[in-house]
Protein backbone atom coordinates (compact mmCIF):
# COMPACT_ATOMS: atom_id res chain seq x y z
CA UNK A 1 0.00 0.00 0.00
CA UNK A 2 1.57 3.43 -0.96
CA UNK A 3 0.09 6.79 1.21
CA UNK A 4 0.07 10.11 0.23
CA UNK A 5 1.66 12.72 2.25
CA UNK A 6 1.55 16.38 2.42
CA UNK A 7 2.51 19.10 5.19
CA UNK A 8 3.80 18.16 7.99
CA UNK A 9 3.28 14.34 7.24
CA UNK A 10 5.52 14.68 4.45
CA UNK A 11 8.04 16.46 6.80
CA UNK A 12 7.92 13.73 9.77
CA UNK A 13 8.01 11.03 7.65
CA UNK A 14 10.80 12.68 4.89
CA UNK A 15 9.11 11.99 1.59
CA UNK A 16 6.17 12.58 0.01
CA UNK A 17 4.81 8.60 -0.17
CA UNK A 18 4.91 6.33 2.56
CA UNK A 19 5.19 2.69 1.44
CA UNK A 20 3.47 0.08 3.66
CA UNK A 21 4.39 -3.75 3.17
CA UNK A 22 1.47 -6.13 2.71
CA UNK A 23 2.71 -8.36 5.60
CA UNK A 24 1.24 -5.26 7.85
CA UNK A 25 -1.99 -6.42 6.93
CA UNK A 26 -3.87 -3.16 7.50
CA UNK A 27 -7.62 -3.34 6.66
CA UNK A 28 -9.22 -0.44 7.85
CA UNK A 29 -8.53 3.27 7.90
CA UNK A 30 -8.56 2.75 11.71
CA UNK A 31 -5.95 0.19 11.36
CA UNK A 32 -4.04 2.71 9.19
CA UNK A 33 -4.28 5.01 11.35
CA UNK A 34 -3.10 2.68 14.46
CA UNK A 35 -0.14 2.03 12.92
CA UNK A 36 0.95 5.20 11.66
CA UNK A 37 1.16 6.21 15.42
CA UNK A 38 2.90 3.64 16.11
CA UNK A 39 5.79 3.70 13.83
CA UNK A 40 5.85 7.72 13.81
CA UNK A 41 5.11 9.08 17.55
CA UNK A 42 4.99 12.40 15.71
CA UNK A 43 1.97 11.65 14.26
CA UNK A 44 0.13 11.36 17.24
CA UNK A 45 1.43 15.00 18.53
CA UNK A 46 -0.89 16.51 15.22
CA UNK A 47 -3.83 18.43 16.31
CA UNK A 48 -5.56 16.02 14.10
CA UNK A 49 -5.65 13.10 11.25
CA UNK A 50 -7.74 12.40 8.20
CA UNK A 51 -7.49 9.95 6.15
CA UNK A 52 -8.82 10.44 2.47
CA UNK A 53 -9.73 7.12 0.25
CA UNK A 54 -9.98 8.31 -3.42
CA UNK A 55 -10.02 12.00 -2.63
CA UNK A 56 -13.21 11.75 -0.13
CA UNK A 57 -12.57 12.16 3.82
CA UNK A 58 -13.23 8.35 4.97
CA UNK A 59 -14.39 7.45 7.84
CA UNK A 60 -12.28 4.30 10.73
CA UNK A 61 -13.87 1.94 9.79
CA UNK A 62 -13.92 1.95 5.94
CA UNK A 63 -12.33 -0.87 4.40
CA UNK A 64 -8.80 -0.40 2.70
CA UNK A 65 -8.14 -2.20 -0.64
CA UNK A 66 -5.54 -2.44 -3.43
CA UNK A 67 -6.04 0.14 -6.10
CA UNK A 68 -7.29 2.89 -3.69
CA UNK A 69 -5.94 6.38 -3.63
CA UNK A 70 -5.14 7.12 -0.25
CA UNK A 71 -4.11 10.57 1.63
CA UNK A 72 -2.74 11.66 5.41
CA UNK A 73 -4.83 14.84 5.70
CA UNK A 74 -3.24 16.86 8.88
CA UNK A 75 -5.18 19.52 9.86
CA UNK A 76 -6.18 22.06 6.87
CA UNK A 77 -4.91 25.56 6.95
CA UNK A 78 -5.98 27.11 3.45
CA UNK A 79 -7.33 30.26 2.71
CA UNK B 1 -18.76 28.46 -11.79
CA UNK B 2 -15.06 29.02 -11.35
CA UNK B 3 -13.09 26.69 -8.93
CA UNK B 4 -9.04 26.77 -9.64
CA UNK B 5 -6.20 26.15 -7.98
CA UNK B 6 -3.74 28.67 -9.79
CA UNK B 7 0.31 30.22 -9.04
CA UNK B 8 -1.14 33.85 -9.14
CA UNK B 9 -4.85 34.77 -7.83
CA UNK B 10 -6.08 36.84 -10.26
CA UNK B 11 -8.55 39.60 -8.71
CA UNK B 12 -9.50 41.11 -12.03
CA UNK B 13 -9.67 37.59 -13.23
CA UNK B 14 -11.89 36.68 -10.41
CA UNK B 15 -14.93 39.72 -11.06
CA UNK B 16 -14.38 38.91 -14.83
CA UNK B 17 -15.91 35.53 -14.20
CA UNK B 18 -18.62 36.77 -12.00
CA UNK B 19 -20.46 38.82 -14.50
CA UNK B 20 -24.04 38.36 -15.11
CA UNK B 21 -27.23 40.81 -15.71
CA UNK B 22 -28.93 39.29 -13.78
CA UNK B 23 -27.02 40.19 -10.68
CA UNK B 24 -27.14 43.97 -8.70
CA UNK B 25 -24.61 42.24 -6.06
CA UNK B 26 -20.97 40.86 -5.88
CA UNK B 27 -19.45 40.00 -3.04
CA UNK B 28 -15.58 38.82 -3.05
CA UNK B 29 -13.20 38.17 -0.21
CA UNK B 30 -9.58 38.19 -1.00
CA UNK B 31 -7.26 36.72 1.86
CA UNK B 32 -3.65 38.02 1.56
CA UNK B 33 -0.32 37.45 3.33
CA UNK B 34 -0.49 39.44 6.64
CA UNK B 35 3.35 40.23 7.58
CA UNK B 36 2.22 39.25 11.30
CA UNK B 37 1.01 36.37 13.02
CA UNK B 38 1.04 34.78 16.75
CA UNK B 39 2.44 38.19 17.18
CA UNK B 40 5.57 37.28 15.13
CA UNK B 41 6.62 38.76 12.25
CA UNK B 42 5.88 36.59 8.62
CA UNK B 43 8.12 36.60 5.87
CA UNK B 44 6.13 34.66 3.72
CA UNK B 45 4.07 31.69 3.56
CA UNK B 46 4.18 28.25 1.63
CA UNK B 47 0.44 26.62 0.50
CA UNK B 48 0.45 22.81 -0.40
CA UNK B 49 -2.48 21.64 -1.46
CA UNK B 50 -3.34 17.36 -2.66
CA UNK B 51 -5.10 19.09 -5.81
CA UNK B 52 -7.66 16.27 -6.88
CA UNK B 53 -9.54 16.41 -3.49
CA UNK B 54 -9.07 20.00 -3.05
CA UNK B 55 -11.08 21.06 -6.18
CA UNK B 56 -13.28 17.87 -5.04
CA UNK B 57 -14.06 19.78 -1.75
CA UNK B 58 -14.34 23.07 -2.95
CA UNK B 59 -17.35 21.94 -5.99
CA UNK B 60 -19.15 20.43 -2.98
CA UNK B 61 -18.82 23.50 -1.03
CA UNK B 62 -19.58 25.70 -3.85
CA UNK B 63 -22.80 23.79 -4.18
CA UNK B 64 -24.11 23.54 -0.91
CA UNK B 65 -23.99 27.10 -1.32
CA UNK B 66 -25.58 27.17 -4.47
CA UNK B 67 -28.65 25.18 -2.79
CA UNK B 68 -28.80 27.61 0.33
CA UNK B 69 -28.68 30.81 -1.30
CA UNK B 70 -29.82 32.23 -5.02
CA UNK B 71 -26.12 32.47 -6.22
CA UNK B 72 -26.07 33.88 -10.39
CA UNK B 73 -22.47 33.25 -10.58
CA UNK B 74 -19.62 32.05 -8.01
CA UNK B 75 -15.65 31.70 -8.25
CA UNK B 76 -13.07 29.96 -5.81
CA UNK B 77 -9.32 30.69 -6.71
CA UNK B 78 -6.81 29.34 -4.43
CA UNK B 79 -2.91 30.16 -4.50
CA UNK B 80 -0.52 27.10 -4.46
CA UNK B 81 3.68 27.92 -3.67
CA UNK B 82 5.26 30.56 -2.34
CA UNK B 83 3.50 34.10 -1.55
CA UNK B 84 5.06 36.90 -0.26
CA UNK B 85 3.69 39.88 2.15
CA UNK B 86 0.67 41.16 0.65
CA UNK B 87 -0.23 38.82 -2.20
CA UNK B 88 -3.54 37.21 -2.27
CA UNK B 89 -3.82 33.95 -1.46
CA UNK B 90 -7.46 32.75 -1.91
CA UNK B 91 -9.86 34.91 -3.74
CA UNK B 92 -13.88 33.93 -3.26
CA UNK B 93 -16.64 35.69 -5.34
CA UNK B 94 -20.18 35.51 -5.41
CA UNK B 95 -22.80 37.33 -7.44
CA UNK B 96 -26.34 37.46 -6.73
CA UNK B 97 -29.48 39.54 -7.32
CA UNK B 98 -29.18 40.96 -4.19
CA UNK B 99 -26.77 41.81 -1.49
CA UNK B 100 -27.62 39.43 0.93
CA UNK B 101 -27.29 36.69 -0.68
CA UNK B 102 -23.72 37.57 -2.04
CA UNK B 103 -22.48 38.74 1.43
CA UNK B 104 -23.60 35.43 3.48
CA UNK B 105 -22.79 33.40 0.27
CA UNK B 106 -19.08 34.53 -0.02
CA UNK B 107 -18.85 34.18 4.28
CA UNK B 108 -19.90 30.34 4.15
CA UNK B 109 -17.37 29.90 1.36
CA UNK B 110 -14.30 31.10 2.91
CA UNK B 111 -15.31 29.86 6.32
CA UNK B 112 -16.45 26.61 4.87
CA UNK B 113 -12.93 26.18 2.47
CA UNK B 114 -10.75 26.83 5.90
CA UNK B 115 -12.32 24.23 7.52
CA UNK B 116 -12.24 21.27 5.17
CA UNK B 117 -10.30 21.89 1.77
CA UNK B 118 -6.66 19.89 1.79
CA UNK B 119 -4.58 22.60 1.58
CA UNK B 120 -1.50 23.52 3.89
CA UNK B 121 0.04 26.57 5.23
CA UNK B 122 3.46 26.58 6.32
CA UNK B 123 4.36 29.85 7.79
CA UNK B 124 7.75 31.35 7.59
CA UNK B 125 9.44 33.91 10.46
CA UNK B 126 12.61 35.27 10.58
CA UNK B 127 14.18 32.33 12.57
CA UNK B 128 12.18 29.34 11.87
CA UNK B 129 8.68 28.28 10.52
CA UNK B 130 5.24 25.65 11.29
CA UNK B 131 2.79 24.32 9.24
CA UNK B 132 -0.41 26.40 10.27
CA UNK B 133 -3.06 24.73 12.57
CA UNK B 134 -0.90 21.36 12.44
CA UNK B 135 -0.81 21.09 16.61
CA UNK B 136 -3.14 22.23 19.46
CA UNK C 1 -8.84 55.67 2.52
CA UNK C 2 -10.29 56.26 -0.50
CA UNK C 3 -13.60 57.96 -1.39
CA UNK C 4 -15.05 59.28 -4.78
CA UNK C 5 -17.70 60.30 -7.05
CA UNK C 6 -16.65 58.75 -10.36
CA UNK C 7 -17.84 58.56 -13.81
CA UNK C 8 -16.56 54.72 -13.68
CA UNK C 9 -16.16 53.04 -10.61
CA UNK C 10 -12.90 49.95 -11.54
CA UNK C 11 -13.04 47.57 -9.20
CA UNK C 12 -8.86 47.30 -10.09
CA UNK C 13 -8.48 50.68 -8.33
CA UNK C 14 -10.22 49.66 -5.32
CA UNK C 15 -8.23 46.40 -4.95
CA UNK C 16 -5.32 48.74 -5.29
CA UNK C 17 -5.97 50.73 -2.74
CA UNK C 18 -6.62 47.94 -0.51
CA UNK C 19 -2.94 46.82 -0.47
CA UNK C 20 -1.50 46.83 3.07
CA UNK C 21 1.30 44.58 4.72
CA UNK C 22 -1.32 44.65 7.93
CA UNK C 23 -4.49 42.81 6.18
CA UNK C 24 -5.24 39.35 6.10
CA UNK C 25 -8.62 40.06 4.58
CA UNK C 26 -10.01 42.20 1.89
CA UNK C 27 -14.15 42.23 1.23
CA UNK C 28 -14.90 44.08 -1.56
CA UNK C 29 -18.81 44.56 -2.42
CA UNK C 30 -19.66 45.44 -6.33
CA UNK C 31 -23.17 46.79 -6.36
CA UNK C 32 -24.22 46.42 -10.43
CA UNK C 33 -27.00 47.22 -12.90
CA UNK C 34 -29.61 44.30 -12.77
CA UNK C 35 -31.18 43.65 -16.07
CA UNK C 36 -34.21 43.42 -13.94
CA UNK C 37 -36.57 45.15 -10.62
CA UNK C 38 -40.15 45.21 -9.75
CA UNK C 39 -40.51 42.44 -12.11
CA UNK C 40 -40.01 44.86 -15.25
CA UNK C 41 -36.66 44.73 -17.35
CA UNK C 42 -34.10 47.17 -16.63
CA UNK C 43 -32.73 48.68 -19.85
CA UNK C 44 -30.63 51.69 -17.77
CA UNK C 45 -29.87 53.36 -14.59
CA UNK C 46 -29.06 57.24 -14.20
CA UNK C 47 -27.46 58.33 -10.88
CA UNK C 48 -27.42 61.65 -9.69
CA UNK C 49 -25.84 62.97 -6.74
CA UNK C 50 -25.37 66.51 -4.65
CA UNK C 51 -21.67 65.52 -4.71
CA UNK C 52 -20.19 68.15 -2.08
CA UNK C 53 -23.05 66.24 0.19
CA UNK C 54 -22.63 62.67 -0.85
CA UNK C 55 -18.71 63.07 -0.47
CA UNK C 56 -19.44 64.32 3.79
CA UNK C 57 -21.84 61.50 4.31
CA UNK C 58 -19.65 58.88 2.60
CA UNK C 59 -16.62 60.38 5.10
CA UNK C 60 -18.51 60.15 7.99
CA UNK C 61 -19.99 56.63 7.38
CA UNK C 62 -16.27 55.39 6.65
CA UNK C 63 -15.01 57.14 10.41
CA UNK C 64 -17.86 55.58 11.84
CA UNK C 65 -16.93 51.94 10.39
CA UNK C 66 -13.15 53.13 11.31
CA UNK C 67 -14.05 53.63 15.04
CA UNK C 68 -16.48 50.10 15.67
CA UNK C 69 -13.56 47.58 13.37
CA UNK C 70 -10.16 47.48 13.42
CA UNK C 71 -9.65 48.77 9.36
CA UNK C 72 -6.55 48.62 8.04
CA UNK C 73 -7.75 50.44 4.73
CA UNK C 74 -11.24 51.52 3.31
CA UNK C 75 -12.81 52.62 -0.50
CA UNK C 76 -15.67 53.73 -1.32
CA UNK C 77 -16.52 54.50 -4.74
CA UNK C 78 -19.64 55.91 -6.26
CA UNK C 79 -20.77 55.91 -10.37
CA UNK C 80 -22.86 59.34 -11.91
CA UNK C 81 -24.37 59.58 -15.18
CA UNK C 82 -25.64 56.66 -17.35
CA UNK C 83 -25.26 52.38 -16.65
CA UNK C 84 -25.96 49.70 -18.48
CA UNK C 85 -27.22 46.45 -17.46
CA UNK C 86 -23.58 44.61 -16.12
CA UNK C 87 -21.74 47.82 -15.12
CA UNK C 88 -20.41 48.54 -11.41
CA UNK C 89 -22.31 51.55 -9.75
CA UNK C 90 -20.75 51.08 -6.54
CA UNK C 91 -17.74 49.52 -4.70
CA UNK C 92 -17.37 49.19 -1.25
CA UNK C 93 -13.64 47.73 0.07
CA UNK C 94 -12.51 46.86 3.56
CA UNK C 95 -9.01 45.96 4.86
CA UNK C 96 -8.66 44.46 7.89
CA UNK C 97 -6.10 42.13 9.77
CA UNK C 98 -8.82 39.29 9.77
CA UNK C 99 -11.56 38.86 7.38
CA UNK C 100 -14.62 38.64 10.06
CA UNK C 101 -13.95 42.77 10.40
CA UNK C 102 -13.78 42.96 6.51
CA UNK C 103 -17.03 41.35 5.85
CA UNK C 104 -19.27 43.05 8.66
CA UNK C 105 -17.85 46.55 8.14
CA UNK C 106 -18.23 46.09 4.20
CA UNK C 107 -21.83 45.34 4.73
CA UNK C 108 -21.84 48.07 6.88
CA UNK C 109 -20.66 50.50 4.76
CA UNK C 110 -23.19 49.67 1.87
CA UNK C 111 -26.40 49.70 3.78
CA UNK C 112 -25.18 52.58 5.16
CA UNK C 113 -24.29 54.19 1.75
CA UNK C 114 -28.30 53.52 0.76
CA UNK C 115 -29.37 55.21 3.77
CA UNK C 116 -28.15 58.08 4.06
CA UNK C 117 -25.56 59.32 1.00
CA UNK C 118 -27.87 62.02 -1.28
CA UNK C 119 -27.27 60.24 -4.30
CA UNK C 120 -30.05 59.26 -6.50
CA UNK C 121 -30.97 56.72 -8.82
CA UNK C 122 -33.79 56.74 -12.02
CA UNK C 123 -34.65 53.50 -13.83
CA UNK C 124 -35.12 53.01 -16.87
CA UNK C 125 -37.85 50.22 -18.13
CA UNK C 126 -39.01 49.83 -22.09
CA UNK C 127 -41.87 52.33 -21.20
CA UNK C 128 -41.03 54.53 -18.38
CA UNK C 129 -38.82 55.79 -15.99
CA UNK C 130 -39.00 55.85 -12.15
CA UNK C 131 -37.03 57.47 -9.64
CA UNK C 132 -36.22 54.44 -7.04
CA UNK C 133 -37.84 54.90 -3.62
CA UNK C 134 -39.29 58.35 -4.14
CA UNK C 135 -42.62 57.00 -3.75
CA UNK C 136 -44.18 54.90 -0.84
CA UNK D 1 -33.09 82.50 -1.08
CA UNK D 2 -31.92 79.74 -3.80
CA UNK D 3 -32.81 76.30 -3.28
CA UNK D 4 -30.68 73.09 -4.71
CA UNK D 5 -32.84 70.12 -6.00
CA UNK D 6 -32.36 66.73 -7.29
CA UNK D 7 -34.01 64.03 -8.76
CA UNK D 8 -37.57 63.72 -8.41
CA UNK D 9 -37.72 67.41 -6.69
CA UNK D 10 -35.74 68.79 -9.72
CA UNK D 11 -38.38 67.19 -12.04
CA UNK D 12 -41.23 68.14 -10.00
CA UNK D 13 -39.86 71.90 -10.29
CA UNK D 14 -38.36 71.54 -13.37
CA UNK D 15 -35.24 73.27 -12.86
CA UNK D 16 -31.94 72.24 -10.82
CA UNK D 17 -32.46 75.58 -8.43
CA UNK D 18 -35.63 77.13 -7.01
CA UNK D 19 -35.65 81.01 -6.33
CA UNK D 20 -37.77 82.13 -3.53
CA UNK D 21 -38.57 85.60 -2.77
CA UNK D 22 -37.67 87.67 0.06
CA UNK D 23 -41.01 88.04 1.09
CA UNK D 24 -42.12 84.43 1.70
CA UNK D 25 -40.59 85.45 4.72
CA UNK D 26 -39.20 81.20 5.50
CA UNK D 27 -37.40 81.15 8.12
CA UNK D 28 -37.17 77.85 9.39
CA UNK D 29 -36.37 74.36 7.69
CA UNK D 30 -40.18 73.48 9.09
CA UNK D 31 -41.15 76.86 7.27
CA UNK D 32 -39.25 75.85 3.98
CA UNK D 33 -41.25 72.34 3.70
CA UNK D 34 -44.65 73.92 4.21
CA UNK D 35 -44.15 76.66 1.65
CA UNK D 36 -43.30 73.77 -0.66
CA UNK D 37 -45.82 71.63 0.38
CA UNK D 38 -48.41 74.53 -0.78
CA UNK D 39 -46.61 75.85 -3.94
CA UNK D 40 -46.10 71.74 -5.29
CA UNK D 41 -48.55 69.21 -3.95
CA UNK D 42 -46.23 66.53 -6.12
CA UNK D 43 -43.62 66.99 -2.63
CA UNK D 44 -46.09 66.17 -0.48
CA UNK D 45 -46.53 62.47 -2.05
CA UNK D 46 -42.35 61.85 -1.69
CA UNK D 47 -42.08 58.99 0.28
CA UNK D 48 -40.15 61.42 2.36
CA UNK D 49 -38.22 65.07 1.77
CA UNK D 50 -35.34 66.38 4.24
CA UNK D 51 -33.54 69.51 3.71
CA UNK D 52 -29.95 70.09 4.03
CA UNK D 53 -28.35 73.05 4.91
CA UNK D 54 -24.17 73.81 4.16
CA UNK D 55 -24.24 69.82 2.88
CA UNK D 56 -25.70 68.76 6.38
CA UNK D 57 -28.92 67.34 7.52
CA UNK D 58 -31.47 69.47 8.86
CA UNK D 59 -34.31 69.62 11.44
CA UNK D 60 -37.41 71.02 11.07
CA UNK D 61 -36.47 74.12 13.70
CA UNK D 62 -33.26 74.63 11.98
CA UNK D 63 -33.25 78.33 11.20
CA UNK D 64 -32.74 79.51 7.52
CA UNK D 65 -30.00 82.45 6.94
CA UNK D 66 -28.81 83.95 3.76
CA UNK D 67 -25.54 82.63 2.52
CA UNK D 68 -26.35 79.21 3.32
CA UNK D 69 -26.53 76.68 0.92
CA UNK D 70 -29.91 74.38 1.14
CA UNK D 71 -30.96 71.93 -1.05
CA UNK D 72 -33.69 69.35 -1.33
CA UNK D 73 -32.67 65.79 -0.54
CA UNK D 74 -35.76 63.60 -1.56
CA UNK D 75 -35.90 59.97 -0.57
CA UNK D 76 -32.14 58.50 -1.99
CA UNK D 77 -31.43 55.37 -3.58
CA UNK D 78 -27.91 54.89 -4.15
CA UNK D 79 -25.57 52.16 -4.58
Amino acid sequence: MEILLFGITREIVGSGTLKIKPEETIQTVGQLKAWLAGQYPAMGKLSSLAVAVDSEYADDDQPLQSGQEVALIPPVSGG
Amino acid sequence: MLIKLVEEVDVTEAYHSLQSPGAGGIDIFIGTVRNHAQGKEVTKLVFEAYAPMALKEMQKIARAAQQQWPIEKLVMLHAVGEKLVGEPVVIIGVASAHRDAAFTACRFLIDELKKTVPIWKKEYYQDNSVWVNAHP
